[in-house]
């Protein structure tokens, strides 16, 4: 008889603790204003990411094209993985001295693992990350970057 | 080479040899198990690892310290902080550094939450290995929460490299301690919807008890650690018995069970859920004030000699052995990852049970694969 | 004649309102057979209506197939905290014809040491016997293609053998996974079949006939579940269960268990032979729920209350095949609700539930509803 | 058990053993020849009862091949390092502690398969990682043109 017992008390609690869990899934499925999926490409216009957020490695320029990179090379070799290259070139100052400024600042974005070393240890802050996060192209090619824009000086003060 | 020609075929030994990965839902990433059968029974499997083995030792051996960090990231990217944290604690001892207060408990708490969410992602990928497939999507709904937190502090979600020699690389995020409050009071609600949804069914009891069993003796042998191993009994929680951080300051307890089955690691690490919410809620409004990392020289050398540093993943014990040699980079770096070890019990348990039950063990011993490969 | 069978059994008391005469589908069915005769031989007038209701079926099977699926990927979704499919028209609606096309338009991959024909055969088998299983089903008032006096048998039969086509798509796919999931699938159904017919043999009992328009006639007071006291309910539930394994829908899915073998008998199917797969599965549950409909739920009946005139009137307003669809929806619905809720059992489990606890349970359930039918207990 | 009370007790066990001070852990430097044996007095003896293998790493030091045992007590919470070391750099061989500590069988097998160190008496001595036409990478004098980039 009380195996009996047993054997009914087994079923109807597993049957309860199966109900509980369909509790679970159809109360959510009852309430629609849970649902946390975003429309992604169509919510583009108003995606905002975090200010930290590690996009790619840019280099700020202002409105008179001017960044702060003096092309010391500290980025380049702080970089893990050789994502980084600077080429320098030496200009005249106005004062006639040489003077080493950068020529091109090549990013590999393809080799970035966004560990934030470069932007971290940049002696002048001439590094800094952009929100961008959509970097998918065609061309592998298109992944190389070069961060100062052309015709770009050194900002005045900057050592 | 030195591969062994064993004499008697699978064949002959009538077995059913299937392939399991390197490309299967259920091994969570590039695991290959080659797994012998008789009917539906496991007679034996062989791990077959190393399809991302990405040499990261050899790597840590021409970088610098600094850099090493990143690439311990891409070990066990689940517990990506922890990581990062193993090898910043490690150059800190080395180098005698005295690490503000701060700094620890900003450590302590972010490490927690790295484990909650990586236990999150376990409950979510174990309920789908057994078939609960709504599981998966709640799991990762509540992770996204946690992901958040880290994208506003860190910059990055989960590979988050946000420790460096010395401290942490930014000063944590002006809204950090109202996020966290709000995920801990969401997630205390949240938590046992977990319990009713997998762990309270029957069908679940049905297929986790008794399912698996290490026993601790073979768990010690094996050297198995983390929550897998403290279901068997075995006390290995690191943050208990060399505390690092901020664990030495705060009450918690080390979840120790002693079954030893698929059941009670599950039970394990949903009760780490609940022990690191205690953690964090002890800490998150009592963060000193202070610098966020300590100045350290432009180039770190560490002085000649060896250096071993073991701290609490969410997986279990990671060690991080350095041999310096005075130099800007390490002369060697040897990783002692979790899940190589956990992994190296998978065969000793599994043996007996059925296919299904194989997928639920290997789920319940929650392995990351890039760790074991690194 | 093949309609004349159709329509022997739908008896229209000449006192009903007009939306009964309306919604009664014998008359049309009728007159579509009386003008074919006229105009030809009768021959040719069975051939043309198993012609016509052939492509009605092929159509109605096509349209729910598509639905189904895509009611599938909804409900999942929303207990998920999802949208689900969103992208392909308001809603995501032609989601589902979308990937009809993909798949029409798929490689088929031929399969090196598969043995040809029979992994040709097999989802075919696997349609087909689907595809018959819908032809005794009764939508509404008069509206199935055939009504066998021995209905339930006949489907119960004919739903069965669709393992056939797993088990030799399992095999013939020479992939091991493939072998585990059909093995599997043939322990798992032949099990399950002896739950699904005493499940059904409780209601046959009290109904005193196989024949599902009989059935349904039956319930016109009350429908079984409500009529049958505790043991129909019980029933109910076991067919449920059972009905679920036989379809190898989750949390019964072992057949498939994509977390263990991958994607189980099917693994090495593509384009338009897995998308014969992918749409029996979803008809199968269909035929499953309208059985389930039929005989414990009153099939087209309208729900009544007792002696509630008014209401029982509003009720019957509303169209018999509405009535139809929306019970089986209904019991689709807790398919669904069991396959996204509940982890997967395994095999030796599969098997207890069966043989120790939906048996007997069964078995003592079946001699009670004799005991009640016998004492005239029920109402 | 302490640091002192440690050395006093390897000690005992054998006196010509090397032991380091001032480290993190005691660090015990045995022959290869010795091991074996140490390792199965440290598990077994009472007092010690080195039960845990936390670590096992194969160093290449240059001129010599070693092992490094990173031991510990899960009764008395004490660690022990042990060091071996080999200067047979073609043939290096030390005894296996697969069957002390179940652990090393796969910490042995990754040994062997980045530094090429032979394990004797192993069970199941393969290549975990890499496939057999792969050199050992974690020896100092590894070369690989293709894959190591050296700027």
């Amino acid at each position: 008889m009380r195996s009996i017992i047993n054997y009914l008390k087994e079923i109807i609690l597993g049957v309860w603790s199966l109900l509980k869990g369909m509790k679970v899934t159809g109360s959510y499925f009852f309430r629609p204003s849970t649902i946390v999926t975003q429309k992604y490409p169509s919510n583009r216009k108003d995606l905002v990411m975090f200010d930290r957020f590690k996009g790619e490695v840019v280099m700020p320029h202002n409105e008179k094209n001017e960044h702060k990179c003096t092309g010391c090379g500290i980025c380049e070799l702080n970089c893990p993985n050789g994502t980084i290259e600077v080429i320098s070139k030496t200009i005249i100052s106005e004062d006639g001295k040489k003077k080493r400024a950068i020529d091109k600042h090549i990013y590999r974005l393809g080799m970035c693992t966004f560990c934030a070393l470069c932007v971290k240890t940049c002696p002048s802050n001439a590094l800094a990350f952009s929100q961008k996060f959509e970097h998918a192209v065609f061309n592998r090619a298109l992944l190389i970057k070069t961060l100062n824009k052309p015709g770009s000086q050194l900002m005045k003060g900057v050592e | 080479m030195e591969e062994e020609v064993k004499n008697i075929t699978p064949d002959e030994r009538q077995e059913y040899v299937i392939n399991m990965g390197p490309q299967h839902p259920s091994t969570h990433g590039v695991l290959r198990l080659v797994v012998s059968l008789k009917g539906e029974i496991v007679k034996n499997i062989e791990p077959h690892i190393g399809y991302i083995h990405r040499g990261i030792e050899k790597m840590c051996e021409s970088i610098t310290y600094p850099q090493i960090i990143h690439l311990t990231d891409r070990m066990d990217y689940l517990s990506a902080h922890i990581n990062n944290e193993a090898v910043c604690l490690n150059v800190e001892k080395a180098l005698e550094v005295d690490i503000p207060d701060r700094i620890k408990v900003i450590r302590t708490i972010m490490s927690e939450l790295t484990r909650i969410q990586s236990h999150q992602l376990w409950w979510a990928s174990f309920g789908m290995d057994l078939g609960g497939l709504t599981c998966f999507f709640y799991g990762l709904r509540d992770r996204e929460k946690i992901l958040d937190i880290f994208e506003e502090t860190c910059g990055g979600r989960m590979l988050v490299s946000y420790n460096c020699p010395g401290g942490v690389m930014y000063d944590i995020h002006p809204n950090f301690q109202k996020r966290v409050k709000d995920f801990i009071k969401y997630f205390r609600k949240i938590l046992p919807e977990y319990d009713q949804l997998l762990s309270g069914n029957v069908i679940f009891h049905e297929r986790s008890k008794g399912i698996g069993k290490l026993s601790l003796e073979d768990a010690i042998s094996y050297g198995v650690t983390g929550p897998t191993g403290r279901a068997s009994g075995f006390s290995c929680d690191v943050r208990k018995h060399e505390p690092y951080s901020a664990y030495d300051r705060i009450t918690f307890k080390e979840i120790l069970h002693t079954e030893g089955d698929t059941y009670s690691r599950y039970i394990a690490r949903i009760d780490e859920m609940w022990e690191s919410m205690n953690i964090i809620e002890q800490l998150i409004d009592n963060i000193p004030e202070g610098p966020f990392a300590v100045k350290m020289k432009p180039i770190i050398k560490l002085p000649e000699g060896e250096y071993y540093q073991r701290v609490e993943t969410a997986r279990g014990e990671l060690g991080v052995y350095i041999i310096s040699d005075g130099n800007k980079n390490p002369y060697r770096v040897k990783f002692r990852s979790p899940n190589f070890v956990n992994l190296s019990v998978f065969n000793h348990i599994v043996k007996g049970f059925k296919i299904a039950d194989l997928v639920a063990i290997g789920g319940s011993l929650d392995l990351v694969i890039p760790d074991i490969d690194r | 004649m093949l309609l004349d069978i159709i329509t022997n059994n739908s008896i229209t008391a000449p006192s009903e309102p007009w939306w009964k005469v309306v919604y009664d589908f014998s008359s049309l069915t009728k007159w579509v057979d009386t003008s074919l005769h006229s105009s030809m031989s009768s021959f040719w007038a069975t051939i043309t209506e198993m012609l016509i209701i052939g492509v009605l079926i092929l159509l109605f099977y096509a349209l729910v197939g598509l639905f189904l699926v895509y009611a599938e990927r909804k409900v999942c979704a929303f207990m998920q905290n999802r949208l689900g499919p969103n992208r392909v028209g308001p809603f995501g609606i032609f989601q589902t014809i979308a990937d009809l096309f993909k798949l029409l338009f798929k490689e088929l991959v031929p399969i090196k040491n598969a043995d040809g024909f029979l992994f040709n055969l097999a989802p075919f088998i696997v349609i087909i016997a689907s595809f018959m299983a819908i032809a005794a089903i009764p939508f509404a008032k008069g509206l199935h293609a055939i009504d066998l006096n021995i209905g339930v048998l006949y489907v119960i039969a004919v739903s069965a053998m669709g393992v056939i086509g797993v088990l030799l798509a399992g095999w013939s796919s020479n992939n091991k996974y493939s072998l585990i999931g059909a093995m599997r699938s043939g322990a798992q159904i032949v099990s399950y079949e002896l739950s699904v017919g005493l499940a059904l043999i409780t209601i046959v009992i009290m109904a005193g006939s196989m024949q599902l328009s009989v059935i349904v006639e039956a319930q016109r007071d009350g429908w079984f579940i409500f009529k049958g006291h505790i043991p129909a309910f019980i029933a109910f539930i076991v067919f449920l269960i059972s009905s679920t394994a036989e379809t190898n829908r989750g949390p019964f899915d072992l057949a498939e268990a994509e977390s263990e073998l991958t994607a189980g008998y099917h693994t090495e199917y593509s384009g338009i032979k897995f998308a014969f797969f992918f749409l029996a599965e979803y008809i199968n549950m269909f035929i499953v729920a309208s059985i389930a409909a039929t005989v414990f739920l009153g099939g087209w009946m309208p729900f009544h209350v007792g002696y509630w005139e008014g209401f029982n009137h509003i009720m019957d307003f509303i169209p018999p095949f509405i009535w139809y669809i929306g019970k089986t929806f209904f019991v689709i619905f807790l398919m669904m609700w069991f396959k996204w809720t509940f982890p997967r059992l395994r095999i030796d489990q599969l098997l207890t539930l069966e043989w120790k606890y939906l048996l007997p349970i069964n078995l003592v359930n079946v001699l009670i509803m004799a005991f009640i039918v016998l004492m005239g207990w029920h109402f | 058990m302490d640091k002192i009370q440690l050395g006093e007790f390897i000690k005992s066990i054998d006196q010509d053993l090397e032991i380091e001070e001032g480290k993190q852990y005691v660090e015990v430097t045995v022959p290869p020849l010795k091991l074996y044996l140490l390792a199965k007095q440290l598990r077994d003896k009472k007092e010690a009862q080195f039960d845990f293998l936390f670590c096992l790493s194969g160093v290449d030091y240059g001129q010599d091949l070693g092992v490094v045992y990173h031991l510990r007590s899960t009764i008395y919470d004490h660690t022990i390092v042990l060091k071996t070391r080999t200067s047979d750099r073609e043939h290096p061989q030390f005894d296996s502690v697969s069957d002390i500590w179940k652990t090393a069988d796969f910490h042995e097998r990754e040994a062997f398969d980045l530094l090429g160190i032979r394990f004797t008496n192993h069970p199941d001595l393969r290549r975990l990682f890499l496939d057999s036409s792969w050199g050992y990478p974690l020896r100092k004098d590894y070369v690989d043109d293709i894959n190591i980039v050296t700027k």
